[in-house]
């Protein structure tokens, strides 16, 4: 399960309660045929190979063509392919996702950047009654191919509306699928695995870990990748099952190392899905180790904790120590940035809950 | 700020026939009526036997609606001379993005009308295949189509059909909406992406001076045509009731669209002579005097009246007798056609959700045919 | 906790899996002092009374005037108290909550009525992202009373969008309040109390029940009504605890009554409120009846069910014989009306899932 | 569809101070030149301290993004003179909703720009309160206040705070905006709304020419001024480096409004010469010629060689030294005022979400207050 270049192994030294103890850095996987990139340029890469390889694929977003995106995820694409499949859209989120649904019913496959979580909000309706439900409105006769990116999450020090985790809206949606990947390898792959997708998917890319960087296969075959939906045991433990996705993984991970060096055996799923849930994976997880910890920066009234606590907690009842736990953001609008460090889960917060689900 | 403002005199209005049924032949500013002056007995007679046919089915769907077979109807009653004249002027290659009334569209694309009434009968949200006719499907979030024929426009952009000459390759696309629509942000926005990528949209609104209850003065403090210009395209008011302005000014606006001359507005201002639907009231809010002044102005009868005095009594007679029966005949297959839809299987509606299998979904289609299937036994 | 004239209590009756066995018909509760009347005429008396308290209470949405909205809540409003308090808005819904929140700024109490649940989209962003969030932003410096009046769910047989119940998206959003009245005792009660919040609050009302009927005390003060966000527990019980809102808890009241003639002592709990939700209440029945069954409209997956059945288990883990279990709507776009019978929770599954819970 | 689609030669455009620094004292339609003509040197000489005050308090923002004071700044560099013209055209009682980039108007408003600095610094999303200065809050989402503005105006037509010819009473509400904002719905929206409601509302936009990184045609087809007619109002465009221009368009808009006669357009023709925010790089998208040519007509160079050209010359030299001690002594408060601005406590951020209590709210914010009180243990 293992795939080569996972970032997320490299990445996995505990940063927080790591004077308590020493802790092993995990060996690096690469081989040859990857490439060390970051999250973003991942995307970026995977972007241009799907519009190489499908000339029906075009980018529409604010600021994508010459700017390359505010966070340069489009960079250089528009100089390659033209006005015309990479185009700078008016300032209008409801018509970047209208006019896609347009464009999809007209044989095209529209990727589009919403240029931050908080600004998806008017494209809402189009998403919710148009979008997500045309496929089972047009009853067979068409698809609606079309990919929304949307950078998501907290932590980079932004001003309102820039740190938000708005996931769970559209999971609750029926007729869209929503993935996060947490790696530059996944990035490359998920947004390739997207934009080929006959239905609507929403890439929710987490921000912070633009950044991040990781080996890349950049010239293997797609379909080596995994499906598109199946989430990962990312370190493999016995103890306790903590899931995550998107911008938490990392934290995960490193929450893992650290338990590992206090004794407890703590497996790490990253979901890379939402929407569905690969709760098969999860669950073979928790029948073993009886223990679940869920972290997410969104809220964790109604978040995606709430769904994988319950359908969990269905399921392997008679196998669980303990309940379902859930460390996620607080039920407050994304606070100011200087203090964000206190809304968004932490390392320690998910030992904390670890702790919490081990005691008991 | 009373109705004159944006009322029928507020704004010049293109009409090619009269009130009265008189042609006008010349006269108006965008050259309308000789686009239009190739038109003959035969092909004024057809428009009337369209309109007659989309006026009884209509009858017929209020009928059913009625007798429940029908959950709901939303009439084009008053409304079928700007809804015939716009089918008229399509090629077969332009696209039509609907609301939720254009039946006199959606017949005039060769659509089967039982087709149109399972979506109010309430055995689909859908019901038709767009691509074969080029009518996509009804949508009921006021404006949403608007974005999709932009949407759409863009893509036959990218696709090389405008401009280049061949008429049977250049391609217009019609956005259907209301006069409520108007009010709606994703209209505007809509208009906004039209002028920036020259797109060829034809916006054709039905004024027909009510959005359920509110009259026009609630949605905007203009007649609505000007709207286009500060849009950077051209805006039109055609007397709606006209069946031959509306084919003049809307093929206009499609021709323009399809040499790359990007988008138009088109106002028809016309009438909604039944209520809202077969759910609304009409008393609760407008009163008789106006709905008789508008049933006298009936756009069936307008070119009945022409068709009257351009032909021989007795031809036009027979004429009329014909339409009828041919009325009554379509009606009469409507009529079978409605009754004998079969209600859907429960589990259809987890088809085409995805097209790619979803196993939340699967799980759930199958614990749905259990249940169904103990449900029997039950 | 058993106010007067609580329609449920009337509307008990059985009325599936009815053939099975007997049952008893509780006793009609009334006073002299309340009137029999609609769910649908108890707002439109909740709204006159808010109104004539306090002339900062204006109404705003499309066709509320002189038709009296589409389901004549309204009526006769605009013709009492004029143009200026009863507003018929353009057909704009981001237009209505937008300048709702403009007029809350000016002092005034704007009660907006979205014409259907599936129409609320369009104002998305207005709500999520300014109504939602501008009491903190103004950090103190002003509040936003705004009432959000939204008929929604299914069963009315009627054609796409107007069928839908969204509470999930507004209950993950911290900011609001949710409410849902199941009676025209409630629903009196409550839209007053709403219009008395000086925190944006949203009233779904259950349409299909719009025209249910039950005694409403249109006299007493409103100090008397229960709490805006107090559950309330409908019909006491020993075996298992059935959690409902809105449209389901007759559903609810009627399951319960059954499943006593098959011997089985349901408890049922109306939430009346999904955010905030009174945990406390249900915690404190699942902790006696150790078994617990949620029932909404709402899809399941990531449906309030999904955070009841988390909370429930995190609280009462010890106490649960069974797991949470939810009867709710499909992962699917609400169905045409000839299927929504099978989109939407019967009193059989109701009953089901009562049986699998008693049976582990 | 080129640049001279909406560019500044594509509209009429009041101009009271040419870019040379003359006086235009009449010849304009709208009767502008009049409007301050009664504005003499002491006017002007306040107007200019204010622009100079507002680009001196931009620059030390700036300073203080670079040395990581502050997480973000937007800067107003290049539209001065629209924000203070627009600023000094209103009457203590009006209202502004502004956008994130007002500092000018904001300022004008007797705001401290401390105070206005704060959610750049990242210590609050807020950080004033709107009913002291009739200033509301900053607002993120594009357009979003431009229907809080007229929602607001419309509470003030029912509190008959329009129409009385009480100069002291009637009430116009300003709401700002940017050339990008113009594509969103929602602005559309608040023109409907503002029109049907003959709302006192004031649209103005500064059209800077720039979204981020694109132009204005991008977002628009004819030039933006002309959309307020569509929308049953008039639209004037006007030189928005020229303060004098501004104070007298925005003056007129505003009286037009108190007096009941409805919504105006106003757009200030300008530019935005530093980047979107610290954030961005213009050199991706815009040439160094383009910010040149800008860089030539700054509008606080346009006033100040009016002044010049208009008295003493060691008169004006030590105005313009005064102006600048004060500028200094105004940045020196803001550079201290800033870095002494506290960080909030973490459980801040439960306050103020609801007015009344809520149990999840409480029992978070007891939550972490345990957490934090615990991990200084830690
Ligand atoms: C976004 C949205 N809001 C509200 C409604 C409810 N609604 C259905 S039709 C209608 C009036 C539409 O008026 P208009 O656009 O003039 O079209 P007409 O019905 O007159 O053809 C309204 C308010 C809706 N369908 N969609
Ligand atoms: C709804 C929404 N979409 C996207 C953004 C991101 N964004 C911030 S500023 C901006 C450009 C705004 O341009 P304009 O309206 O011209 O104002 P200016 O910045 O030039 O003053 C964009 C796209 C946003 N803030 N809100
Ligand atoms: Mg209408
Ligand atoms: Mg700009």
């Amino acid at each position: 399960m293992n795939a080569p270049g996972h970032a997320l192994t490299a990445a996995a030294a505990p940063r927080s309660r790591a004077e308590r103890a020493p802790h092993e850095r995990p060996a690096v996987h690469s081989t040859p045929r990857t490439t060390e990139t970051t999250l973003a340029k991942a995307i970026t890469a995977g972007l241009r190979r799907a519009m190489e390889e499908d000339e029906k694929v075009l980018l529409v977003g604010e600021d994508i063509g010459r700017l390359g995106g505010v966070f340069r995820v489009t960079d250089g694409l528009q100089k390659d392919f033209g006005e015309d499949r990479v185009v700078d859209s008016p300032l209008s989120e409801a018509g970047i996702v209208g006019t896609a649904v347009g464009l999809a019913l007209r044989g095209y496959r529209p990727v589009c950047e919403i240029q931050f979580d908080g600004f998806i909000f008017p494209a809402f309706s189009e998403i919710v009654t148009q979008l997500a439900k045309m496929g089972a409105r047009l009853g067979g006769a068409g698809r609606l191919p079309v990919v929304l990116r949307v950078p998501y999450g907290g932590g980079i020090g932004a001003v309102e509306h820039h740190s938000e985790s708005p996931e769970a809206l559209f999971a609750h949606t029926p007729g869209l699928r929503v993935v996060t990947p947490a790696t530059p390898q996944d990035a490359y792959w998920m947004t390739q695995q997207a934009v080929r997708s006959d239905d609507p998917v929403m890439v929710f890319e987490p921000k912070r870990r633009y950044w991040d960087k990781g080996a890349v296969d950049l010239v293997g075959p797609l379909d080596a990748a995994p499906p598109l939906h199946a989430a990962r045991v990312v370190r493999p433990g016995d103890d306790l099952t903590l899931v995550a996705y998107g911008p938490t993984v990392r934290l995960a991970v490193e929450a893992a190392a650290i338990a590992a060096t206090e004794g407890t055996s703590v497996e790490v799923v990253d979901l890379r899905s939402v929407s569905p849930l690969d709760t098969a994976t999860v669950e073979a997880s928790v029948a073993r180790t009886g223990r679940c910890v869920v972290v997410h920066e969104a809220p964790t009234f109604l978040g995606l904790g709430a769904e994988l606590a319950a359908r969990i907690t269905e399921r392997c009842f008679y196998a669980l120590e303990a309940p379902v736990l859930r460390v996620g953001g607080f039920a407050v609008p994304y606070p100011a940035a200087r203090i964000e460090e206190h809304y968004l889960p932490d390392v320690d917060r998910v030992l904390d809950a670890v702790d919490r689900s081990m005691a008991s | 700020m009373g109705p004159e403002a944006v009322g029928s005199t507020a704004a010049p209005m293109v009409q090619l026939l009269t009130p009265a049924g008189e042609r006008v032949t010349s006269g108006d500013d965008g050259g309308y009526a000789e686009r239009v002056e190739h038109l003959g007995l035969d092909d004024l007679r057809d428009r009337y036997r369209r309109m007659a046919l989309v006026r009884r089915v209509d009858v017929e769907a209020t009928a059913l609606q009625r007798q429940g077979e029908l959950a709901l109807w939303a009439s084009c009653s008053g409304q079928e001379a700007a809804q015939v004249g716009a089918a008229a002027a399509l090629a077969r290659q332009d696209h039509v993005f609907p609301s939720y009334r254009e039946h006199g569209i959606a017949i005039g694309r060769g659509l089967d009308p039982v087709a149109l009434l399972q979506l109010y009968r309430g055995t689909t949200h859908g019901g038709w295949d767009p691509a074969a006719s080029g009518f996509h499907l009804y949508t009921l979030v006021i404006g949403a189509q608007t974005l999709h024929a932009t949407g759409y426009a863009m893509g036959v952009q990218r696709d090389g059909a405008v401009g280049t000459g061949d008429p049977a390759r250049d391609t217009a696309v019609l956005a259907c909406f209301g006069d409520g629509a108007t009010a709606q942000g994703e209209v505007s926005e809509a208009m906004v992406w039209a002028g920036v990528f020259n797109a060829p949209v034809v916006f054709f609104c039905q004024n027909n001076q009510w959005a359920i209850s509110e009259p026009n003065e609630r949605q905007m403090r203009a007649p609505l045509a000007r709207r286009a210009e500060g849009f950077g395209f051209p805006g039109v008011r055609v007397d709606g009731n006209d069946v031959l302005a509306v084919e003049a000014v809307v093929g206009a606006a499609a021709d323009r669209a399809r040499a790359g001359e990007g988008p138009m507005l088109v106002e028809a201002w016309t009438y909604r002579m039944a209520a809202h639907t077969t759910s609304d009231d009409t008393s609760r809010y407008r009163d008789r005097g106006e709905e008789q002044h508008w049933r006298e102005r009936d756009p069936l009868d307008r070119l009945e009246a022409h068709l009257r005095a351009t032909g021989d009594d007795d031809d036009h007679a027979a004429f009329l007798a014909d339409v009828t029966a041919e009325a009554d005949a379509v009606a009469e297959r409507v009529r079978r056609g409605v009754r004998a839809l079969p209600d859907p299987e429960p589990t259809s509606m987890f088809d085409h959700v995805y097209a790619d299998p979803h196993p939340l979904v699967e799980e759930e289609r199958a614990w749905l045919a259990d249940w169904v299937a103990a449900g029997e036994e039950r």
